[in-house]
């Protein structure tokens, strides 16, 4: 596989294409909506993460924004995964993502536990796209502290 | 025809040229280096970096106040490389003041005329004081070097900004306007040539359109000087800056021309040693242009690389290198052209440019686009190339941007071209 | 006593450290050139000059915004030497703004302080403006450096300058008075190491006093950084400023520290590209520090050989480094005090202090002195070393300085020495 | 000789401990004065030359101010010579002094003509201090414009 096909793997292709959740979802119950800008290229990303009635678990994550196909996947993975979450395990499923991606290759993301953003591990080689990944993972982290 | 000096120049030897630039013989993983972004930094032959070398090690020492040898001989070179910098783009020597680079030189001239504003300088500075709805005018394609220091200085002063708007094939639209130049109008700055659209502007029309109207005409010729033969006197304008390093020069060196007139009236930016010729605890008085503007220690090393830059393309011909970058850049467009889903901007007929192409790929985001170059060897710059609101007038936020310098082949731009022809396909976008 | 690593540092192999000095081998006339100015300019190791050559030669490109392989090459290198510098002064990477020098530093803060004071700037800012007779301290021994640029802040926004005096024997006199700071005072800028006197002065306690007044502390380390250990967190400074070709590194690159609440509510200074996250024909948003104050394009090739010159010193040890210079400048006070008609400045006991001394020859014009010097090879600065004001308090216009570094030896100073002892004779001045 | 001796002759030291028409004359008559700094050292030289009832020979030049040997003696010597000139033979004289300094040591000034000042010929090879033997010739330049 080349470098550039382990960048882009067949899955965030996919989810570039036909990205989930895209589209913000009604301001009903607890929420919070988070705008982040990757300052690299300018491409910007709203979500939104809508917490149950329970206070804790994540109901749902939806977003809008443009960007690189890798931004554009990551997102779309991302807001398929969390839902369900308690917000402990949210942020420690954040946690490791930026770590994996800030690990300059060094660190697979385990698929069992990331599944389709497992797939998100060959950004770490390519340090100018991290901020891509990242972009929509900070701003679930956002969203969550203040919802 | 006969083969007169001003003739079509004769075509350059290219692998000769390349040899002397050792970072070209680099691997991209298994592919040799493709180096198309020299707009954003140009690569420095060896003998850049010899001439550097030779003056650390040989005679560095601070200029100007030193009475030992060492200091004589490194005030010597030091203006030595100032006269040869001014040479080369057409000024005096005491018409060059030495900045850090073009940002700093637009900043530099911007912050000057703030001082002004606020009665600082000698008496004639307050001829160059803005007053409240004093008009500020610059392009829609600038870089933002060239921009935001002026957006800044009407916000500290009150004037107003106007731009003179572009057309879709990225010529100035210079058509009398409401938006453009009145006789409220106190400075005109616009890029020689913009870093996106590649099109030499018609510097003497701006600048006498800045004159009719009482005033002054600001050259941002960061993309000209490194590329074309550049005379700033003959241009007529009052200011003019570019950088070193796009130039095949060092880092941390550039040039601000001004005329006399307008660098006499200018008060002081940076302040501190060798700019002044008294100071108590009171105050300061200061010495006359260059040395006015160049607070500090200069890039004494830098400059002197910056003129051994300046040799070398006069060694080679600007003439012909620039014949020969346009000769690239043609081809280049004629392959773009007919790649299906490019876009390139500022395709102008008729107009003269120099050999850099910015474009978009449809469907493909210009990051995901330039991965792909990557990946072949192809260096590429990806984004709005600090020049933002010319993105938005053509509703991108990026695009691909190609540029060549002297030490580029057509063979580069063919494996270039054969690389964008992949793109969509690589992400099945449909042509 | 035990030879614990912190015990007193064995003394240098200078002879080894010189060979990486190729111009400490040149010749002035017939004589070995003796180097004493590096107060003025520092001599660059081999080293330095090679870790840039590599990276021109192999990874050169521009940095951030760039997609390709280089580029991000180039980013890594260029971040990597950010984080050595700042650990080189005791900071994190995301408090150290490049600059192109100490004298850039400066003027960054002033006006950045000016146009919070024009109201520029985030919410945050306006808590650095100034109004209209608030003070602005800095100290009678300063480079114009640290004077002219807060000379003209004032000037600029009606604030008022007040100086810290010094003592005869070159120490600042820190007694309440009047003239020292109040809870009117907003700035205290001073100088860690001053260029004439070489003493270093008490900057915590300088820092508590302007802390306790709820001012700045501005510190201009320019000559501690090349020779003492220096950590600006520990001196508890706001704001600190260096530069690159003082200690053993390249032209045309300096540091600014700022912690982190300063450096986030202070305006930008310089405008233009890569330092903004959004910018419109309106208006622009910009970057989070270090990079709002990073317009345009860094020093990159410098800011690597700075690094590279950070590790030399710390390869070197920096306590051994000011053990030796304090050994040279010892001998040279010890030598200096014998010679009838030479008077010190700042000759004061018991003061730590850097390897350098200025003097007067009684009956010589410094220029004389130091051309006497020149003739036997000696290189020395002449002249009032861009502290006109600190020479006045001493009735005086001039003065000669010697200045050591890590490569200067005990038969450099006696040299020196002898020479001095000769300069009134030359002259037929007698003793 | 050696360089430094070449600089310094016993000329220039005779002067400079013994300056002469130090002190300004009187403001009588046609007169001017200049005030001249060195921007390198900060020295400074005021200059004031008076011109005969004619209208155009100089009567006397005095001066005073500080500097170094080379300013000083050359202050002096200048002083010395141009009393009687016609203010076109001060001009001609001042030009030819700064040709010779500014030639690097190519020119060796005429000591028919320059008398105790062509001792200052060895200053050229000094660029460092052209600046210190001028200052007293730019000021006379200045003065005799304004006299
Ligand atoms: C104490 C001090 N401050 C500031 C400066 C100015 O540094 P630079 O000329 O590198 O900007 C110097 C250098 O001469 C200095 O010695
Ligand atoms: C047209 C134009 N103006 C200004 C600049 C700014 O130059 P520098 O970053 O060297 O200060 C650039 C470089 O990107 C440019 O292309
Ligand atoms: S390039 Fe903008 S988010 Fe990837
Ligand atoms: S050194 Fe000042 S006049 Fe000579």
């Amino acid at each position: 596989m080349s470098d550039l096909d382990a960048l882009y793997r067949e899955l965030i292709l996919d989810h570039s294409k036909h990205p989930q959740h895209f589209g913000l979802a009604d301001e009903e119950g607890a929420h919070a909506t988070s705008y982040q800008k990757n300052p690299v290229c300018g491409d910007e990303i709203t979500l939104r993460a809508r917490i149950e009635d329970d206070g804790d678990t994540v109901r749902d994550v939806t977003w809008e924004g443009r960007g690189c196909s890798i931004s554009q996947a990551s997102a779309s993975m991302l807001s398929d995964l969390v839902v369900g979450m308690t917000r402990t395990e949210a942020v420690a499923f954040v946690d490791g993502f930026r770590e994996a991606l800030r690990s300059r290759g060094a660190i697979e993301l385990d698929e069992n536990t990331y599944a389709d953003a497992a797939a998100l591990s060959g950004v770490s080689k390519f340090s100018a796209r991290v901020k891509c990944a990242m972009l929509a993972w900070v701003a679930l982290e956002d969203a969550l502290g203040r919802a | 025809m006969t083969s007169s000096p001003s003739a079509a120049p004769a075509t350059l030897d290219v692998e000769a040229i390349r040899a002397d630039f050792p970072i070209l013989s680099e691997q991209v993983g298994d592919r040799p280096l493709v180096y198309l972004d020299s707009a954003a930094t140009s690569q420095v032959p060896t003998r850049v970096l010899d001439a550097q070398r030779e003056f650390l090690t040989h005679a560095n020492s601070a200029v100007h106040r030193g009475a030992h040898t060492l200091a004589a001989n490194a005030t010597d070179a030091f203006e030595d490389a100032r006269e040869a910098v001014a040479r080369f783009v057409g000024v005096l020597p005491n018409q060059l003041v030495w900045t850090s680079g073009a940002t700093m030189g637009l900043n530099l001239v911007a912050y000057a005329i703030g001082n002004a504003t606020l009665g600082r300088g000698l008496p004639g500075s307050a001829l160059l004081a803005l007053q409240p709805g004093d008009e500020i005018i610059t392009t829609a394609i600038e870089h933002h070097a060239n921009l935001l220091p002026w957006q800044e200085l009407a916000a500290r002063t009150g004037a107003v900004m106007r731009y003179i708007p572009a057309r879709e094939d990225g010529t100035l639209d210079l058509e009398p306007s409401a938006s453009t130049i009145t006789d409220r109008t106190r400075i005109v700055a616009f890029t020689h040539v913009s870093n996106v659209l590649g099109i030499v502007n018609p510097v003497t029309e701006l600048a006498r359109l800045a004159h009719d109207a009482g005033a002054l005409a600001v050259l941002d010729a960061c993309q000209s000087v490194p590329h074309l033969p550049v005379d700033f006197r003959a241009l007529c304008v009052d200011l003019a800056v570019f950088s070193g390093h796009k130039m095949l020069g060092p880092y941390g060196v550039g040039g601000l021309y001004g005329s006399d007139e307008v660098l006499e009236a200018l008060p002081p930016f940076l302040t501190g040693g060798s700019m002044i010729s008294r100071v108590t605890l009171e105050g300061a008085e200061y010495l006359p242009p260059p040395q006015k503007f160049e607070a500090g220690t200069q890039p004494v090393a830098p400059a002197i690389g910056l003129a051994e830059a300046t040799r070398y393309l006069d060694d080679i011909g600007r003439d012909r290198i620039h014949a020969h970058e346009s000769a690239l850049a043609a081809r280049m467009r004629d392959g773009l052209r007919e790649i299906p889903g490019v876009r390139l901007l500022g395709d102008a007929e008729g107009v003269e440019r120099v050999g850099l192409w910015a474009f978009d790929v449809e469907g493909v985001h210009a990051h995901d686009a330039g991965q792909v170059l990557d990946s072949r060897g192809i260096a590429v710059r990806v984004g709005h190339h600090c020049a933002a609101p010319l993105h938005e007038r053509y509703g991108l936020t990026a695009s691909v941007r190609a540029s060549t310098a002297v030490y580029n082949t057509e063979a580069e731009v063919d494996a270039f071209l054969d690389a964008v022809s992949g793109i969509r396909s690589y992400f099945g976008v449909s042509s």
